[in-house]
């Protein structure tokens, strides 16, 4: 036995003391677990090749792929190349010594060793088994025949195009994800195919019934022939294989038989070194298998009783192994309800928890439209959804599951459950798509840009679009206020049938990274600049671009309130001269009106700049102030002079900040008033102005329900009530109507200011930039936002402090500093005197 | 350069802040002028009108050679004055140039009618 | 043969010339052909016993009485008395000749009489026929046992009765609605009850199969056997009856049998005399049989095809047939959908059109939810709908009838129609009936007036309240802005249980009609003051109250611009005193500002009435204006001479009438306006300013779909586009927020000032007074608003014509009148100069 | 009448529309009064504060002898100043006749500190 040497030794000079780890697999669910361990020792700041000296044993010759993505490839839509995961370069960056094409035979788990088929011998210290899981075959005579495969890996695809090409018609053994998506590949691939599956409906495991039968009406429709009920007796052929019988002596011919039954966990190496097993390799919930240096992950293991056959909790357990690998022994794995989609393009099957009610105490509710294709159940237990089933349209699937995993209390919302999100929360008021198709070509689309649809299916047709962002961006439809996206997108994807899969969209074209990922590591790695951001993400361009530069000067402004330095240079306009600009170039003033009380000496002051400075418009505006229009740039110290001495500070009319807080005269002077609105309007103005916030803020507050300040319609509205107030949340009134979610009711002003501030900081802390908080509600759900303001006390409370804490730094008028000389050359031209 | 052009000094860079705009005080017949200073410190100047509205480019984010309007977010290369595709047009692009951290643009030779003033002001 | 004498001649001095009209049946049809004949005349305005000597034969000994409700009879929820349609002393009222218990036996149509079993004979000019039904009974051995009846009469019922007395088990056959009533009749009387259906669900006829499962799971939860596929063979016992054998075997013992398996048309008479038969009595679309002088309707008759089981088509026929018989030819019945209904209390179906869907072209919906028992399918065709099953919850019932008797397009609808009125029309943004039984007993309820459930509770125990406004009154819950009034509903409901009918709710206490038919008098009456529409509906109060007389003042106003002297002691203060009255008395003061768009010297003016009068607070409001509170009566018409001297006039805030028109900056200044929209809103202020409506009335124009000036919560909103300007109606942003209903896309000023008068003149012509835009539009349906607007181009222009006729009687400031010493007296007190 | 009493011209019956009514420029010490003309020519005077939140009557719609509370629309009958039930409260009658046209009503004989002005007053 030779003692294998390290292909490429890290440190030549120095003794290799690293423990040795060594992994068998090279799969899916063994590789992410080594890339969570390199990337925790990343995030705490140490060099990851430092822990272990890794070892990875794959037997298949190809790097680690994205198995899940096979099907991809056999129907056409991805090459090899492109599902590939990790390349061989990225091993060595990593120290990694890679071996492929050499399976491990054995584990002397007594002495602490590996061998590989060749005869390598691998010492390890900890050892991690990935060994996947194979294909199960029936037991039938005719399975060694040429033109019968598996469908598990590589060469299985490889096998199935070489017979696409040559060969005419395909037989497909089982009816679960994997066979159809076989089956559908096939049939991209030209072949005539024919599913044979056991059971009366398709992929009974994850589908019910119902929705089983659409999709085989639907890839019945797509010339996929079925033999449902129908259990394989045998392949028969001479040369090669040239079809199967059934029991019941149904006969269907087929030049390949693909056979995608499931799967069983690879055990057998773990069984061979005494390893505990069962169904699959035992794990406990620390991954460790009996034996506590050897871990496993993946498709082999077997945890509390369950194996597994979906991405999902792999990806958990990777997570969980690698922690415990670097030391961490509180990780536990724990299974998360899990959702399974098809992969099959046009085909939208979703599918998660339980498919039906266990018993009579369970409740199912089902929406059915055959014609449309469109079918939904949900299941609940104890006013609690367990299981959603959805087929034709999935969009509210991942809501569903969140509400599973939540153990959400779905009482209030049961009846209208299954009409999706959209219905349930009462977002979106009379508002579903339109038939696009039946709308005339001159109709116009977009109301800001007067696109019409004619102009978009051309621009499309023409220049070849894809994205929605290329459409935007040749046509400008949507391009503005965006209400009309859905239009737009519903007429790209008519125009150009669906297009490949969907990105989660970044913050902006110079990095892959989001802004989820972006802010925390700004927290987590106390990354305390821009280039700071630029230089962990890997920017593509040095300089930005104009949507990630606002964005990063907010989240650091956010996160580092005390010590960030705010940079002018990457604000939007309106905040780097702190007025409004209009489409002449000139600005437009707003001062602060506290709770939209003013005076007779704060009228006439602004009567007086407006004529001395000869402001052609002055206008009351709806947020309850006053708005001088057409100011000069160069006149904007002076103005702002001017309305300093009458009192009169900015109002942050241009900023994504805290704008105006209605309010309505309350009790002080109205017959309804139940408290007095006004000045708890001016008291929670006085808290929150000055605030940076992701997007523009407005508040709200209504003496009495009647509502005359239209708190329910606002960022975050009070609406008094004899005993107390009402808060919600997430409301607007503009492009898109939505009506503020419930929060809370309290008792006492006190309360509403600790709430307001907390809910404002949350929103600061978590929310995308140029999100506002209606759909940043929608988007993390309002039980998120009640869950860490009413049920975590010391959270809010944690949350208010930091507002207030943040607020000391920005609560200073803008206007001032500026007449004060602040940023001076941003009003002067060049040269500073001219030349004559 | 002809005898109809004459290089005019704008004074120093420093009053250009790095990654930012200003606009001058005369501009070219009726159309103001905007100059622009890079994270490098390139210097470009050009016509301080974005091909699409008009929107003064001088108050648009810089970055690169590029500075977005402020009115409509269409992104000019400040190199040639013209838009990033797919949007289309050009401004006008104005020599300019740094001598002993004085800066100096490219300007017709003063006649009546153009010069200081301009269309910048309302 | 007798000549039979009228039993009431009723001009017994005169010859009896009129036609001989004689009627064949005593039953729901042919009655109620005779009222509606009655009633023809009566409208007329001539005695309508002039025109026909009327002779009825009823083959029952009993007067008319209503068949449907022979079930609530059988259940023990009515008795026969409280089943009589009209009493014998209604027949001699109207001088009708009435012979019970003697049938017909022989029509001799040449001879133009009919003879009766007793030998009567009487002599006709025109014959009704009217003879109804008759059982269908299965061709079974058994039939005439003792304990065996069908389910038609009050005689059945009667057996029904005795047998329920005396005997213990029933078994019913056939599992349509008549036999499901008598089933639930006879469980209610405490029998036993066994049911047998010849087909796989009940009711198939009228139900789906899974609505029809339910209905049955729900009757066999409530004790009654069901034996469906049951083809019964014979009815067996010796004495009696004692069970039915059915074909498979099964024996199912009763000692009563009811034969409830259907009915047939009673044609034997009309079959004799030679008229043209089918299945039933064959007429044409003028209830005409074979022969013209012979008319026939009710179950006896067959049109085009067709015989009639429900009871709404009958009364159809009965309007026709008495149209003809009064010389009106052009009357003509045809077939409109009709809708089933079961009644046992407690199930809830509801059933119109087609069934299922007829072939692929159809569409389904389902929405299924079996634990709680709901289920509803909805079926279309060609964009329409067609048909409609509901189970458990049938409030929408005669909505889904109503679009399909419209055939109104659904398309739009389409995703949200199964789900209801309510969501189908977006009216109802994110509401629904929270569960006031799971609110703790100090939960507040209504939030003006904070009253808890507690409370409200206690009140409606203590005090026996039966009625939400009893409930107002004493508990001042739901009194004020209303938002609660579900709650109050809800809770009312839960305490007492189910009460009553509900009344369609009159105009105020003072009288019994109601909104629609006072407005209808005043125009088609011609009434022109209050006095004589009190006397034309008889008021109980002569002065009426403050509900009725700002209503009736406004109605007035509204049908008789030009000459109506409105009554400042009718209207509210506010309107009478034209400022807005404060919780201390005093006022306060909102000079219009157009647009929004303001002056310095407007600004000046307004700063120093602020300063001059003492006025303690200047507030800048929500519809962009400037509000002065605290203003003392006597000194408002100095204050809105000084604001007059300015320029400044009434901005009607006090006013139920065109309150702001808001608007953004648009294209003048923003970057995004697409239109110059505060020139627009400027314009439509003009128009609409001093208009009084319904309501208070708020506008608002949008330059762009950004929507800025928040057009989709207004009255009537403008959103500017780049091809012009979308009008959307019905907004509200205070109480309760609704999203607007778009109503037109429009390319001009003109055309949006045109849309704009019309349909604030619809709203004013046709809304009940205190109803604002929104309620109203829900309650007329924004299809009548567009029909009326849209496709009838004459009616807008005339519409909008009337509302500029009605404006230039109201476009003064009333503030300069009040200035020039119009009302002084209501400024000063008394006596007019104190007195030491 | 007891000598603490007199009867006080308040001006023409004129003064006050039918179906209106009228506040007093004086009160009882520091409450408004309210006088009242039905349709009919009755008469009749209160202290001009709703029972409820103390909103001026004397600003309500009258229907036959009730009026209405401008704030809260409360009805109280003038008769006996009592809220209508299931309204609860009443507020102060005053006695008040009519001679030959002209309105008097009965107040407390003038002392030092109540009279004119009064609460009517802010």
């Amino acid at each position: 036995m030779d003692q294998l040497t390290p292909f490429t030794p890290f440190f030549p000079d120095q003794p290799d003391t690293r423990p040795r780890l060594v992994v068998i697999g090279n799969g899916m669910a063994g590789m992410r677990t080594i890339e969570d361990l390199l990337k925790r020792d990343e995030c705490e700041g140490r060099d990851p090749r430092d822990r272990y000296h890794i070892t990875v044993f794959g037997a298949e010759p190809h790097v680690n792929y994205n198995r899940i993505m096979l099907s991809a490839v056999l129907a056409g839509d991805k090459t090899t190349d492109e599902i590939i995961i990790n390349p061989r370069a990225w091993y060595e960056a990593q120290g990694i010594t890679l071996v492929t094409g050499d399976p491990v035979v054995a584990i002397d788990a007594a002495n602490r060793t590996v061998t590989a088929a060749s005869g390598r011998v691998a010492r390890f210290d900890r050892l991690l088994i990935a060994t996947g899981s194979k294909p199960l075959v029936p037991p039938i005579p005719g399975l060694t025949l040429p033109g019968v495969c598996t469908f598990r890996d590589i060469a299985d695809v490889e096998k199935m195009l070489a017979a696409a090409r040559s060969h005419r018609r395909a037989v497909v053994i089982g009816g679960g994800l994997l066979g159809l998506e076989a089956a559908w590949g096939l049939k991209q691939r030209g072949m005539s195919v024919a599913l044979v599956h056991l059971m009366p409906t398709l992929m009974e495991r994850q589908l019910d019934a119902p929705s089983g039968q659409l999709l085989q009406r639907d890839l019945d429709k797509r010339g996929i022939a079925f033999f449902t009920n129908g259990q394989t007796e045998l392949i028969f052929g001479t040369e090669r294989a040239e079809g199967v019988r059934l029991a019941d002596g149904r006969s269907v011919p087929g030049d390949l038989v693909v056979l995608a039954i499931g799967i069983r966990p690879n055990i057998d190496l773990a069984r061979a070194a005494g390893l505990e097993v069962n169904r699959g390799i035992v794990v406990t919930d620390d991954m460790r298998t009996s034996d506590p240096d050897i871990f496993a992950v993946g498709e082999c293991v077997e945890h509390r009783g369950q194996v597994f056959g979906l991405v999902a909790p792999l990806w958990d357990q990777a997570r969980v192994c690698a922690a415990q690998l670097a030391g961490d022994e509180t990780a536990m794995f724990e299974t998360r309800p899990v959702a399974t989609s098809l992969k099959i393009t046009g085909i939208d099957v979703y599918s998660t928890g339980a498919l039906m009610a266990a018993d009579d105490a369970d409740d199912e509710i089902t929406l059915r439209d055959d014609n449309r294709g469109l079918y939904k159940k949900v299941v609940l237990r104890d006013g609690r959804l367990v299981g959603a089933v959805l087929y034709g349209d999935v969009a509210d699937g991942p809501w569903y599951k969140q509400l599973i995993e939540n153990r959400t209390d779905v009482t209030a919302l049961r009846d209208r459950l299954v009409f999706g999100q959209a219905f349930a929360a009462g977002a979106v008021a009379g508002k579903t798509g339109p038939d696009v198709g039946a709308m005339p070509d001159n109709a116009q689309i977009c109301g800001c840009n007067g696109v019409s649809k004619g102009a978009i299916v051309a621009a499309i047709r023409s220049r070849n679009l894809t994205t929605l962002d290329a459409v935007r961006a040749h046509t400008k439809a949507s391009a503005s206020c965006g209400q009309c996206t859905n239009l737009v997108a519903a007429l790209l994807l008519q125009t150009t049938g669906p297009i490949g899969e969907v990105r989660a969209p970044g913050i902006c074209g110079c990095t892959a990274a989001g802004h989820d990922e972006i802010r925390a590591a700004i927290r987590t790695r106390s990354l305390r600049s821009m280039t700071e951001i630029q230089a962990a993400f890997g920017w593509t361009k040095p300089d930005g671009c104009h949507k990630c530069r606002p964005a990063l000067n907010y989240y650091l402004l956010c996160a580092w309130p005390g010590s960030y330095r705010d940079d002018p240079q990457s604000r939007y306009v309106n905040e780097r001269v702190h007025a409004n600009i209009q489409k002449d170039g000139t600005y437009s003033v707003v001062p602060r009106m506290w709770g939209g009380v003013t005076t007779p000496g704060e009228l006439r002051a602004i009567a007086d700049v407006a004529e001395k400075f000869n402001i052609p418009t002055v206008k009351v505006t709806g947020g309850q102030r006053i708005d001088l229009l057409g100011v000069r740039k160069e006149d904007l110290p002076a103005v702002w002079g001017d309305l300093n001495q009458a009192g009169l500070v900015s109002g942050h009319a241009y900023a994504k900040g805290l704008r105006t807080v209605k309010t309505c005269v309350g009790r002080e002077w109205c017959r309804f008033g139940t408290q007095d609105s006004t000045s708890l309007g001016i008291r929670l103005e006085k808290m929150c102005w000055g605030a940076w916030t992701p997007h523009k803020v407005k508040l709200a507050v209504s003496g009495c329900p009647r509502n005359c300040a239209e708190a329910t319609i606002k960022d975050l509205g009070v609406i008094c009530i004899d005993a107390g107030y009402d808060l919600v949340v997430g409301g607007n009134g503009g492009t898109e109507v939505r009506v503020t979610d419930p929060l809370v009711r309290v008792a006492t002003e006190a309360e509403v200011l600790e709430y307001t501030g907390a809910f404002l900081q949350l929103y600061r802390e978590e929310a995308h930039y140029l999100e506002r908080t209606a759909p940043w509600i929608v988007r993390v759900g309002i039980d998120t936002v009640r869950r860490r303001l009413i049920d975590d006390a010391a959270g809010r409370r944690a949350l208010h402090a930091r507002f207030l804490h943040a607020q000391q730094f920005c609560q200073s008028d803008p206007w001032a500093a500026r007449v004060a000389g602040e940023e001076a050359h941003e009003f002067v031209r060049l040269p500073a005197r001219v030349e004559a | 350069m002809t005898p109809k052009q004459e290089w005019r000094s704008i004074g120093p860079l420093s009053a250009i802040p790095q990654r930012g705009a200003r606009r001058l005080g005369f501009g070219i017949d009726t159309k103001p002028i905007a100059v622009f200073r890079t994270a490098t410190d390139q210097l470009f100047a050009v016509i301080d009108e974005c091909p699409h509205r008009g929107g003064p480019l001088s108050e648009g984010i810089v970055c690169g050679t590029t500075v977005t309007c402020p009115l409509h977010h269409w992104v000019i290369d400040l190199s040639d004055g013209v838009a990033v595709p797919p949007d289309e047009g050009a401004t006008m692009t104005i020599p300019i140039r740094v001598i002993d951290g004085e800066v100096f643009i490219e300007m017709p030779r003063h006649m009546p009618g153009t010069g200081q003033g301009g269309a910048g002001e309302r």
